[in-house]
């Protein structure tokens, strides 16, 4: 029973990070259509920002939940101004180009931070569930993912900011036609999506720890995800992560951590050719 | 520690000999001496303090006068974590630079791409990492330990000190297969038992599911044979879930990178490790390295690893070859070292052992207390008995491959 | 001069350069340089199979290392069982040519396009890549060819002249077979691609929509195209696995597979000497950095130029905003508005062909 | 009376909860020049998309000569013998016209006959000057006629034409008015067109499209007069 319940933790904890790693991109995606490669990075520098607060003597919290997405973000509005912008309706290009600032920023921080950064540790001790000790911060990992979507949630449903979105969502030519300024809501989308990634980095660093090449491993995922749950921002997210989510943790329990990883992205492919505009382009149609 | 009378002699020797032409050596042709090693991607962990101890060796060489009057040149090879880079650099360092010797190879998949290519242009290598064991090839020399060395002693003490029951996690490559299976043979021959080995891919990060497996089977110590920078969030997540003070772990992989460094204290201090060494073993030539070192590559250097002290060792055993043999040649320097060359090093006496071209030399078990290293027992001269069983290159000198040893 | 001549000049030039270098590369140069151009020249047949793709039929595949990786490993695991190349080559050549034709079949008749063609195949390579990286134990093998997990399989024998097990193709052997092979599979597309098949791939290219329109399957001829793609880049692989006599899954990774999309997207999208350029440019490049690396140096600017990565990045980014035709269309443009400027309008300017290369 | 040429029966397609076209039933007879009309979002070229394969309808039946081929592939349509110029024109862009021409003329012919049907093509839509350009550096009524020679060079039985009349001066409407006709001597058309000038130049019968659905079909002239038709459709171009 405590077994059960223990998994039960797992599986939400995977679909949490799946989530959290994803959102950015998938915001990212779905209101400007563009892919970025560099997403990965974007987490890893996130997780880098809150170990540098972290070592001048900033609490962990404000690290991790304030500078992280701010330092990130603004970089996320840097490159939105400095390469994206000149690649709109380009997406094959956007994709290139962005895996090129993938390397660059993965060769910046190795020649910046070298490969020895002290990590930081996993705050809230642990809990007991029957015979199993598990960690607190994994339900502090599960909170975050609830508490962001919420305010996605929240925003695209009740704000200006929100109304455009899910214009531009359904409509790209919208946003404009509703007489906001186009480049200021491009920077400020990318922006938000960056600042999002930072935020997952952070908040994941404890568990997973940081280094350069950090990104690799969660690009694809999210990738995946995005792609996997189609243009609806929140429901596509959320489904997605909870569809392969699910199957990784699962798949890794029963045999190992590789086939759960293969699971995972078997399952990607059949959805995939299943339905080729992800899940909300099924379902869910008129979600956000 | 003993100190062979003749080596130290022909060292000090050598040494004066060196001193008296030191202005005649600049102006020789100088020997090129290759490192081919990963300074980027993801195994540059490993690769650069191994790069910075072959420096330091060369350097002090050209101060003491070079190499038979002849000045030493480093070319230095970045393999950037790629394998066709391996191949390409071994065969510029054998071909363009005719380089008198190679040290590289990190993994050993990088070795046996290395292996072969220095066979056939005929330039000799030496691999200066800990591995799984068992290459027997007359052209290289292995100056890291082995299973046989380390996990020996290591698994005794720990049982001893903790309990029979031994749950095993290792990478998922050769190294960690292997020596996975060294583990749980010693620990059966010690009376204990291994309820599981799970092995890991070099790039998984998410260890919840196995800490629960872990919890399940009620381990009385996790052996770890995790490697890389992804795996270091095992670590993590065990202290996280609050593994760290119910079950303990031992480990020879463990602080061969900077494991040490980058997880906090609370996250890894009490774990046991097992090397031939350690920045803070106790004599007056690992003080004096020590103070080199870090003068040559700054005061707040990490730490100097087990592989950078096999790569310096290595040098070393292979200069003194050299001077040994009055030659770079190829076959004479082999044939001195096959003489059962021997150095005074900073990890203590180091000797090659002629049939394996392994070395016979001194372990420590160490304990991680708060970044540093706490050496906690020394075992002087440990033979590699597992490549000696099956290999001896003194009777077929031409064999050459790498052995599964039978375990 | 018109374009059609024009264009038989250059590929006159391309044969009598390639043949040129095919000569005398081993009679002029060190032995070490030869083996060097070996692997360009197997890397530039790699890039061909892309440019094929990629470039003339439009398919974003981002894991042309999948093929790459596959026919390398058929390769070494059927020299292993065989110990005569003859089958191990053809087998290196079908079996990722089959695959490619089962993962092309899957994607274009499930109207997979753009993008998620990008992200399938991407997650193809690293599915391969995930497998073959968990076979270390000894009890994955196939016949007596262990597959080695993440150490990859060491000490692959070398191809022999056919039927014939006793006389291996050496080292400068490999690299007359390779520079012939380049050559070969370079005029063999360019035959390809002057063809109807190739005239319409190339409409698909363009606008696939009007040639359904007008009759064709766009997903036959895609599915033909990325079978070609395929049996290509499992060539190149089987000479890879030849040149370094050893295979690992990195064959399989995600730098193996941005390498090949940074060569064609270097030398220039829709010609096939520009990823060939591309190719050997980034190669060499490559080569470059990781040699003669300053050691104990901690000086950042060092630190930036022996970083493969960073320098990567800059020239990707670089070539999507500032150089997006790549290198050879490029230069291309520049040259004819030169001729043309000199010309005075004598000769109307010829339309720059979407074909050319 | 002979069977159809083309006929729909009950021919519907939803997007989402958008009711495209509803229930149509169509029918034009062999040789025959029919003329769509019906104000924008009426649903003709959501129409002509089904016909061509281009879009799967949600409900009824295409049939070609007693074919149905409602869930057919766009280009098993093609080559059955329809042929589509669409409103934007759908050309080869990145090729030159010749190119372009070749590709629609080489799937009937092979070799020396292919290049006599390109060059005999070029003549017909008058781009023989032109035929060394590019397509996508052609003005836009340029681009319209090379579509026009793609469409011809395939040999249809059944030519569909969106708009070919849109954005050409008064001299180049007349030209397309007598190619057209030219045309409709050895093929059936069916041709969507606002310009009621250019439809009466051309047709005989008129359909008329409002809200998905056929709202009226008659002669040109009882069209013109038909009080309903002038107010879903030139009511409101008046207005406009």
């Amino acid at each position: 029973m405590d077994l059960v319940a223990l998994l039960a933790i797992q599986v939400l904890y995977a679909i949490a990070s799946l989530a959290l790693i994803s959102v950015g991109l998938a915001i990212i995606f779905g209101m400007m259509r563009v892919i970025n490669l560099a997403h990965g990075e974007f987490l890893m520098l996130g997780g880098y920002a809150a170990i540098v607060a972290t070592s001048h003597g900033i609490s962990i919290w404000i690290a991790m939940l304030v500078v992280a997405p701010i330092v990130v973000g603004l970089i996320g509005v840097i490159v939105e101004r400095t390469i994206i912008r000149f690649l709109y309706g380009r997406m094959i290009d956007t994709m290139l180009a962005t895996w090129g600032l993938s390397l660059f920023l993965v060769g910046l921080t190795t020649a910046i931070f070298g490969n020895t950064t002290v990590g930081i540790s996993a705050p809230l001790g642990s809990f007991q569930i029957g015979a199993y000790r598990t960690s607190v911060y994994t339900l502090f990992v599960i909170a975050v993912a609830a508490v962001v979507l919420a305010a996605i949630f929240a925003l695209i449903r009740w704000t200006r900011l929100g109304l455009i979105a899910r214009g531009t969502m359904q409509n790209a030519n919208m946003a404009a036609a509703l007489g906001v300024n186009p480049p200021r809501v491009y920077a400020v989308t990318f922006g938000a999506g960056a600042a999002l990634s930072g935020l997952a980095g952070a908040v994941l660093a404890p568990v997973s720890g940081v280094f350069p090449t950090i990104g690799v491993a969660y690009v694809a995922k999210s990738f995946i995800t995005v792609i996997g749950g189609g243009a609806a921002i929140l429901s596509g997210t959320v489904s997605a992560s909870a569809l392969f989510g699910t199957i990784n943790q699962i798949a890794t329990f029963v045999t190992t951590p590789v086939f759960g990883e293969v699971a995972l992205l078997a399952a990607a492919i059949i959805l995939i050719r299943l339905l080729p505009q992800g899940i909300t382009g099924r379902f869910f149609r008129r979600g956000l | 520690m003993r100190v062979n009378r003749r080596t130290f002699m022909q060292g000090t020797a050598a040494t004066a000999a060196a001193g008296m032409f030191s202005s005649s050596a600049v102006a020789e042709e100088p020997i090129n001496v290759a490192s081919i090693h990963d300074l980027s991607g993801g195994l540059d962990i490993y690769g650069k303090p191994m790069v910075d101890a072959m420096t330091l060796a060369i350097e002090e060489a050209n101060a003491a006068g070079g190499l038979l009057g002849r000045p030493l040149k480093l070319i230095n090879y970045d393999t950037q974590s790629n394998m066709q880079l391996y191949t390409q650099f071994a065969q510029q360092a054998a071909l363009k630079d005719k380089v008198a010797v190679v040290h590289g190879g990190i993994t050993s998949a990088s070795r046996e791409v290395i292996r072969p290519v220095l066979d056939k242009f005929k330039t000799l290598y030496f691999y200066n990492t800990q591995y799984e064991g068992g290459v027997c090839d007359r052209n290289q020399f292995d100056t890291g330990v082995t299973p046989a060395q380390t996990v020996e002693k290591l698994v005794p003490y720990a049982m001893k000190k903790w309990g029979k029951k031994v749950y095993v996690i290792a990478a998922d490559y050769n190294y960690g297969q292997i020596t996975s299976q060294w583990v749980k043979k010693y620990v059966i021959e010690n009376g204990g038992e291994v309820p599981a080995i799970d092995f890991f891919p070099l790039d998984v990060t998410n260890f919840g599911p196995t800490i629960s497996k872990i919890q399940a089977a009620k381990p009385d110590f996790v052996w770890s044979a995790l490697v890389g920078g992804a795996h270091i969030s095992f670590y993590r997540q065990w202290a996280a879930a609050g593994m760290r003070k119910s079950i303990p772990m031992a480990s020879t992989t463990f602080a061969v990178g900077n494991e040490h460094i980058v997880l906090s204290p609370d996250e890894c201090n009490g774990m046991l490790i097992c090397y031939n060494y350690f920045q803070d073993l106790k004599n007056p030539v690992n003080e004096k390295f020590v103070a080199s070192f870090l003068k040559r590559f700054g005061a707040d250097y990490p730490n100097i690893t087990e592989l950078a002290m096999g790569t310096y060792q290595g040098f070393r055993l292979w200069a003194e070859a050299v001077k040994k043999a009055g030659s770079i040649d190829r076959m004479k320097v082999i044939e001195a070292l096959e003489t059962g060359i021997s150095i005074d090093a900073p990890s203590g006496k180091v000797t090659i052992d002629p049939p394996t071209h392994h070395c016979v030399l001194d372990v420590h078990i160490a304990e991680v207390a708060d970044k540093k290293l706490k050496v906690l027992e020394d075992f002087a001269q440990q033979k590699p008995a597992d490549t000696a069983a099956v290999c001896d290159l003194i009777k077929n000198p031409t064999d050459n491959q790498q052995y599964v040893i039978k375990i | 001069m018109n374009a059609r001549s024009l264009n038989l000049v250059g590929l006159g030039l391309v044969g009598v350069v390639g043949v040129a270098f095919l000569v005398l590369v081993p009679r002029v140069v060190e032995l070490d340089v030869v083996l060097e151009l070996t692997v360009y020249m197997i890397m530039a047949i790699l890039a061909l199979s892309l440019a094929l793709v990629w470039g003339y039929g439009g398919i974003l595949c981002f894991g042309q290392s999948a093929f790459f990786g596959l026919g390398a490993y058929t390769y070494a695991i059927a020299m292993f069982n065989i110990g005569e190349s003859t089958v191990p080559l053809l087998l290196a050549v079908i079996v990722p040519a089959a695959f490619a034709a089962l993962l092309g079949y899957f994607m274009f008749y499930g109207r997979i396009s753009d993008v998620y063609l990008g992200v399938i195949t991407l997650t193809v390579t690293l599915i391969l890549f995930n497998s073959i990286n968990s076979t270390a134990g000894p009890e994955f093998h196939i016949g007596s060819a262990r597959l080695g997990g993440f150490n990859g399989i060491p000490g692959i024998p070398p191809l022999n002249f056919p039927g014939n097990k006793a006389a291996p193709i050496d080292l400068e052997g490999m690299f007359y077979l390779a520079t012939a092979a380049l050559l070969a599979t370079y005029f063999g597309l360019r035959l390809l691609l002057a063809s109807r098949f190739g005239r319409i791939i190339v409409g698909i290219r363009e606008n696939e929509r009007r040639a359904e329109l007008l009759g064709y399957d766009p997903r036959a001829y895609k599915l033909a195209t990325f079978t070609i793609g395929g049996a290509l880049a499992g060539f190149a692989g089987c000479l890879f696995a030849n040149w370094g006599n050893f295979v690992s899954p990195t064959i399989f990774g995600l730098a193996q597979s941005a390498q090949i999309i940074i060569w064609v997207i270097v030398g220039g999208r829709g010609t096939l000497i520009g990823p060939i350029v591309g190719c050997i440019g980034i190669q060499w490049l490559t080569t470059a950095l990781g040699a003669n690396q300053p050691s104990g140096g901690s000086d950042l600017w060092a630190k930036i130029f022996a970083n493969a990565p960073l320098i990567f990045g800059i020239i990707l980014i670089a070539f999507v905003l500032l150089v997006p035709k790549g290198l050879v269309p490029t230069l291309g443009d520049i040259g004819q508005s030169l001729l043309a400027s000199r010309g005075k309008g004598a000769k109307r300017l010829q339309p720059k062909r979407a074909e050319e290369g | 009376m002979a069977a159809p040429l083309l006929q729909t029966q009950d021919l519907s397609m939803h997007f989402g909860g958008v009711r495209a076209v509803r229930h149509v039933n169509f029918s034009l007879a062999e040789g025959e020049l029919r003329c769509l009309i019906g104000p924008n979002g009426a649903g003709k070229s959501t129409f002509f998309k089904m016909l061509t394969g281009q879009l799967e309808p949600t409900h009824g039946q295409v049939l070609f000569r007693g074919k149905d081929i409602s869930h057919a592939h766009a280009h098993d349509i093609a080559r059955l013998g329809i042929g589509i110029k669409t409103q934007v024109p759908s050309v080869f862009d990145g090729l030159s016209v010749r190119e372009n021409i070749w590709l629609a003329a080489n799937r009937l012919h092979a070799g020396d006959k292919t290049r006599r049907v390109v060059d005999e093509m070029l003549t017909r839509v008058g781009l023989t000057e032109a035929a060394d350009r590019l397509v996508g550096q052609l003005a836009h009524g340029q681009r319209q006629w090379v579509e026009l020679g793609l469409v011809l060079a395939t040999d249809p039985e059944l030519i569909l034409l969106d708009e070919p009349a849109a954005g050409m001066t008064h001299e180049e409407v007349n030209k397309t008015a007598e190619l057209v006709r030219e045309i409709n001597r050895t093929k059936a058309l069916i041709v969507v067109e606002h310009d009621m000038q250019f439809i009466r130049m051309i047709a005989k019968q008129v359909t008329v499209f409002n809200q998905g659905s056929v709202l009226v079909e008659d002669t040109v002239d009882n069209i013109m007069r038909n009080p309903q038709v002038r107010d879903v459709y030139l009511g409101k171009q008046a207005a406009a």
